[in-house]
């Protein structure tokens, strides 16, 4: 107890913590404080660049520990059935039209890959490892929920057309590729590949991350400023309630699964994290009579800060406790 | 200098609507526009800003087509089809272009 | 396909102003707006370029309002209050939009 | 508020040319215009997108000049020379300015 | 002497200014060698978080040595005072109104900071240490001048408003929000902190400074180019005395703080630089009138240049002088 | 033999030509994958910088080893060379009007930066020097092919205009101005210069150039999938054909020099590449008739890729053969 409370005080005043913290802080009091769109892009291309290499370095060298395909299967299945729960909880506790209920639902099915790339440095960090294909079961969770809010928005007669052009633009989605491109490349030139480019993609990813984490303060402090009006208490309960529900869905299947601490951590993260930037676009595609302010609200200016200083050194603590640490 | 009567369309709409409604002017026979960058705006949805943004679902484009006087009609329709349920402004203003041949 | 007529104005002002003007327009009422990025240009104060600039003091934004005709005139004495002493340019053209609805 | 007709020209022309068209401008007494950056478009020689892109061959501006309507024909003439083998549209359409003056 | 000589050259023919140069030669040749204005702010962002950080955790470590209160009041007086010297200077030397002198003089009370950061690289090279803090001096003495020099445009009929919202922006703005923010992070999560983020803001920081002052060398080289007109010896006289007097008030008040040799230097870099970057903005703002082609020329044309070639490595030494090195 | 193909193998394999790769499937796949040309053009800048400064280091440390002047003048004459073997070739196999074929012809006596970059990696990676000079002959290679290509066209009936300004244009482009620069830089500042940036341009350099050949992927597949109709059997041979001839041309010049082993491999790169970036910029002003498809295809589409998996090895082997390895 006494050290899950510092370790989780560690997380808190980490320098990713406190700069995602400087970023919201900086955009509430109306700071002209701001990245380029194009500089946050380039960041985030790189996150996911390296995150996906480095996962297929450790698949190249630790093999398949556990089973990649369970794994996959756990997380596909957890994506398509979070948007479920999370639909009924909105329905029974808030106000919610069915059709932005639908749409939120599948923001939490789906996962933030930054809330993961965090949620890996903090591993590294206390020193315990995790699986490598996890970039890979990352990359499967991102589309099923889609299909799932979509089915629920149809039911209630909100629309939302899946047609192929949708489906090609989900599954084919710049994070999804590059995720799993570079894991490919991991993967493929293994040890030798990661010499080469280490000092690029290993020494400076916290840094970067910093960077990144500021600029999404930013973003989520501007944003909350705009929703003010909206965040109403069932939906701030929701807000936090979901990603510990998402989480506690996903500790006994990590534990079936027989993953490592690291991965039962990894895998609560996935479940517990909510899209900001694939889904919200689909969203706007398929169910674009959906208030998108509600559900980046949610997912970005509420959830993301949730999981990155308490949700995170949580899921890790269960992890710990329920797989021996 | 010659100059000819035609149409300038400027469509402003979603980054994630914008392929959708290129394909829908080239279906329509609309083979010349050009897609400008959108910062940030207002509107009914409330303020936005591309500051920072890595998701699409926060952003716009503005498309400007300058087409023929006879060709607005089917342009409008087939901008319409796509735009119906979604946030966007389309405007038409006269306009006099040189090198008609090109339009 | 039905249209109405409309106005579309476009503002031409510098950046560190672009906060005011949008505030200012909001304040007369309008709240339909877009920003567009400006990438250089010239006028009587010579000639510039963002190319490399960290500093708003050398950048400008363009600023596009459609407004219903009748709106105009709260616009523009809008915009000039605050551009009066200010570099800019604003010109005012008709237009026909679809979804008139919206403005 | 007391405006004045003008004319609005919009230049939609390739990257590599836009130093010669803007000086070809300034050359014939247009001193005052904007450049605005363009991200993609669609015509006769097919779709590009400026994407990713760091050669200037691929890539076009679009530089607007309000301008008095008797200063058009020798901008127009002028940006002609410029355009004539390349690829770029041309078009000109009335609006009214605030602050005649300036231009 | 002789020593001093060296050192001088060392500095001149480092990457750093050599970079700089390259930059205002192509663009005086009329290059197109050019940087997007994203890439320039976002290593902008870079260069104040790093050295922000840097002065956090070192504030962290060494404790507050001297008096941190003390050199903040002496930075704001500093920057309230300067305007005026610079000012009366102005009027007496050269033909500028009333109002683009006080325009002027603003910008030189106020800093640059990237000459600060520039001075702390050749301290670090000369192996010369300093005070953490002098980053929060930095920061305090953006703002102040820009009221007294709209004091003096104001006495001199010429406006000058400065209401509430330009008073936000200028105390928040992008650059004092990120440098304190940075700081504070820094001073927060010390020695633990920079050793998650050290390879992304200490090794390659000299790296990408020099590719911001190739970038400031071609936005500086191509102002020269336009004002070609505009620069009378006077005005040159200007840029060049009055770092040098800006300096000299420095330096004794950065002796009775009790500062270290390194501290003596920077605090003479802040007073002798003038801002290019949020004092420009500020003044399109409240004095619009005032003609920006001369504070722009003046500031980074003329006045950076010479601080960054001529001006360090002579404030180091007067420093190194005066305080016994 | 055997080891080769084991080169050749371990070079395809490499993290480069597969985030190439990556990007050229991604792109034939309509990913929405995509870089900013903001981030895409400072990753240009900063490889351009990086190599030209480490070739500046090189020659102040082992001094202009074999003649440099000489390798100037023997890169310059087969740029000026190689467009008339080009046309003739293009002109004979593939049905190209004269002034396509004219523009076509440029771009192959010029050279592709990127392709240089990729050859230094790969020689670096194998442990082989190569001399430092060789960006200057770079630099030196890039215009001369532009005045055959125009003289060609003009001979049949073409126009094509070098005024005064495009002379300039493409003397003091961006990529010459900033290889040159950072190469003199390089040169005046030696190992000490390196010492301050080392971790700047060397650590991180391998990892940059993985992402901007991502880069390139994605702009290389995304123009091919527009050229699909055009790209015939003909063009295509031409495409791995003359990469195959220029080197061809420029291993007996290289051997005459007296070059090392990887000097003589990058020469041959030089005159195997074909240029994508500032060639098919100043064809557009001075050729505007001709087809920036084609030749943005044959250079960007098919020669690149060639280059960066076949060509390299090939070459490298070569030499090697040739120059006794
Ligand atoms: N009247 C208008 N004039 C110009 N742009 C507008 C106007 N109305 C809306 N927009 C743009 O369209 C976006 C969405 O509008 P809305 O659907 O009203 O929220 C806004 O954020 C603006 O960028
Ligand atoms: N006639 C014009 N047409 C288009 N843009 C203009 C015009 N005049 C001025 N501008 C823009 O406004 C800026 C400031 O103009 P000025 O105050 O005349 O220096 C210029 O740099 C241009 O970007
Ligand atoms: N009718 C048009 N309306 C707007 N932009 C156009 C039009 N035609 C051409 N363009 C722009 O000019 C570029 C070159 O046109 P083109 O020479 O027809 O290939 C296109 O890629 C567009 O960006
Ligand atoms: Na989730
Ligand atoms: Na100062
Ligand atoms: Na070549």
């Amino acid at each position: 107890m006494q050290d899950l409370m510092a370790s989780g005080m560690a997380s808190l005043l980490s320098p990713m913590v406190l700069s995602f913290a400087l970023g919201l802080v900086a955009a509430l009091a109306r700071s002209s404080l701001s990245f380029p769109d194009a500089v946050a892009k380039g960041m985030s291309l790189y996150l996911l660049f390296a995150i996906g290499f480095k996962g297929g370095v450790s698949v190249s060298t630790h093999g398949l520990e556990g089973t990649l395909i369970g794994s996959i299967i756990g997380g596909v299945l957890l994506s398509f059935i979070i948007p479920f729960v999370a639909y009924g909880l909105l329905r029974s506790i808030t106000r919610l039209s069915a059709l932005d209920a639908a749409a939120v639902a599948g923001h939490y099915g789906s996962i933030s890959i930054v809330t993961f790339v965090t949620a890996i440095s903090v591993l590294v960090s206390a020193g315990i490892t995790s699986e490598g294909y996890m970039v890979a079961v990352a990359a499967a969770m991102e589309a099923p929920a889609i299909l799932s809010a979509l089915w629920l928005a149809a039911r209630s007669g909100g629309a939302g057309q899946m047609d192929g052009e949708l489906w090609r633009e989900v599954l084919l989605n710049g994070s999804i590729v590059l995720l799993l491109g570079a894991f490919a490349i991991g993967t493929v030139t293994g040890e030798k590949g990661m010499a080469d480019i280490e000092s690029f993609i290993v020494s400076p990813f916290k840094g970067v991350l910093c960077l990144f984490l500021l600029d999404m303060g930013l973003v989520a402090g501007r944003g909350l400023r705009q929703a003010r009006g909206l965040i109403t208490a069932p939906l701030l309960l929701f807000a936090i309630a979901m990603p510990l529900i998402g989480a506690a869905l996903a500790l006994p299947i990590a534990m079936m699964l027989g993953l490592s601490v690291g991965g039962v951590t990894l895998f609560m993260v996935l479940a517990a994290s909510a899209s900001y930037i694939a889904v919200p676009a689909a969203m706007r595609v398929a169910l674009p009579e959906a208030n998108p302010t509600i559900y980046l609200t949610l997912a970005l200016g509420l959830t993301f800060p949730f999981n990155l200083t308490l949700g995170i050194p949580l899921y890790l603590a269960a992890a710990q406790f329920a797989a021996g640490g | 200098m010659q100059t000819h009567r035609a149409k300038r369309v400027e469509i402003i709409i979603e980054l994630p609507m914008e392929r959708r409604l290129t394909d829908a002017l080239t279906a329509a026979g609309v083979t010349g526009f050009t897609v400008l960058p959108v910062l940030g705006g207002s509107g009914r949805s409330g303020r936005w800003s591309r500051e920072g943004q890595v998701s699409a679902a926060v952003g716009m484009v503005a498309v400007i087509c300058i087409v023929r006087p006879d060709k607005v009609d089917g342009l409008l329709e087939a901008a319409f089809r796509v735009l119906e349920k979604h946030i966007g402004v389309v405007s038409v203003s006269d306009c006099d272009v040189l090198r008609a041949e090109r339009f």
